[in-house]
């Protein structure tokens, strides 16, 4: 199964790119994503415990189990204002 | 409870906003917030902010914000406006507006308002030298 | 800090009060707030508040708050327009603002200005029918 | 000694007027004048326990000494804003 995972802010700096293809098992969660994507792009895991996660326009956890076509983002802590 | 939200990369234009602010005869209070781009960040000095948003999910969870604001406060109207795109220094980046029946209600949910932007609204700062 | 305290019989123009704000680059976060009468007090419907004020004591009371606030936050400016006379339904009958480096300071001194000011400036109201 | 003494607000209606002057003895304090005014105007005693006193432009307790020239306020609660 394939999703689309899009990287905010600097987190487009560490992986080198905005956004990317990943490739995942059938029933993988976010967390499980999460850590396919910090094995891909070493300097993501910098971030690990401060990365957000959200598919679509929602925040999920990393208990979240993926379905085809969900839209994964993953950013820093957010600074509006 | 009215709500307007804007995204915008033009300036933020306070008189025009304020011009077009409408409210019923039970309202009291009105507060405003404009929060503007500070000369340094982090101790260094800057010429401006790049402010980057995730567009559609920033409409989302203010609009999750806006919906728990109404469940709270007996609101009338919230106005917000948030800059994206470079912002120099001493420009606006945000504009808040509350129209409620009190003041206490009007501060507090202002405040919240804000202090839960700055937690699951999904925009970031990049300081320009 | 930057005072102005303005006690008048003429409607409050927040364009214009707006368009003369000066700040300086440290400076982030401007609250504003507005009081309006409402339609009805004490359960009553009104059509207009009367403010009676003891002028020389309104201001020296002022002064004294916004003493305390220079000392409690690094404020850079408050201004106030505080309406004395018939103020009829759904207009401002006062207008502070407070522009500090920071918001939580500008909010709580906008609050706290306002809370003081209902304990201890002396203005009174009169509804008019 | 004599003070002059202004109402305030609704304190012009209990007592029928704006202004007085009060004729009090020597080193009497504020809380004294009180008494002597709620005397005269009786109505005033209603609002004894919330009434301000103030000399000049400076909110004063009842054990303030008067002096000569001293120009005293009674009103009740303020109602900024």
């Amino acid at each position: 199964m394939q999703v689309r995972v899009t990287f905010y802010s600097y987190f487009k700096e560490l992986t080198g790119c905005g956004e990317t293809t990943e490739t995942i098992s059938a029933a993988a969660d976010l967390g499980a994503l999460h850590e396919q994507l910090m094995a891909r792009f070493p300097k993501l895991a910098t971030m690990r415990r401060s990365t957000l996660l959200a598919v679509g326009v929602d925040y999920q956890t990393r208990d979240y189990v993926l379905k085809e076509g969900d839209e994964v983002s993953l950013f820093p802590p957010v600074q509006g204002g | 409870m009215k709500r307007e939200l804007i995204l915008t990369s033009e300036p933020i234009n306070e008189a025009s906003l304020i011009a077009r602010r409408t409210m019923s005869g039970g309202m009291g209070a009105v507060v405003n917030f404009l929060g503007v781009v500070r000369g340094s960040e982090d101790g260094k000095t800057i010429s401006a902010i790049k402010y980057e948003a995730f567009d559609k999910m920033v409409r989302h969870q203010f609009h999750l914000l806006f919906d728990e604001m109404e469940k709270r406060w007996p609101i009338e109207s919230v106005r917000l406006v948030h800059r994206v795109g470079v912002v120099k220094v001493n420009e606006p980046s945000l504009w808040v507006e509350i129209v409620a029946p009190h003041r206490g209600e009007a501060f507090a949910a202002c405040q919240w308002l804000i202090d839960g932007m700055k937690r699951i609204v999904p925009i970031w700062k990049k300081p320009v030298a």
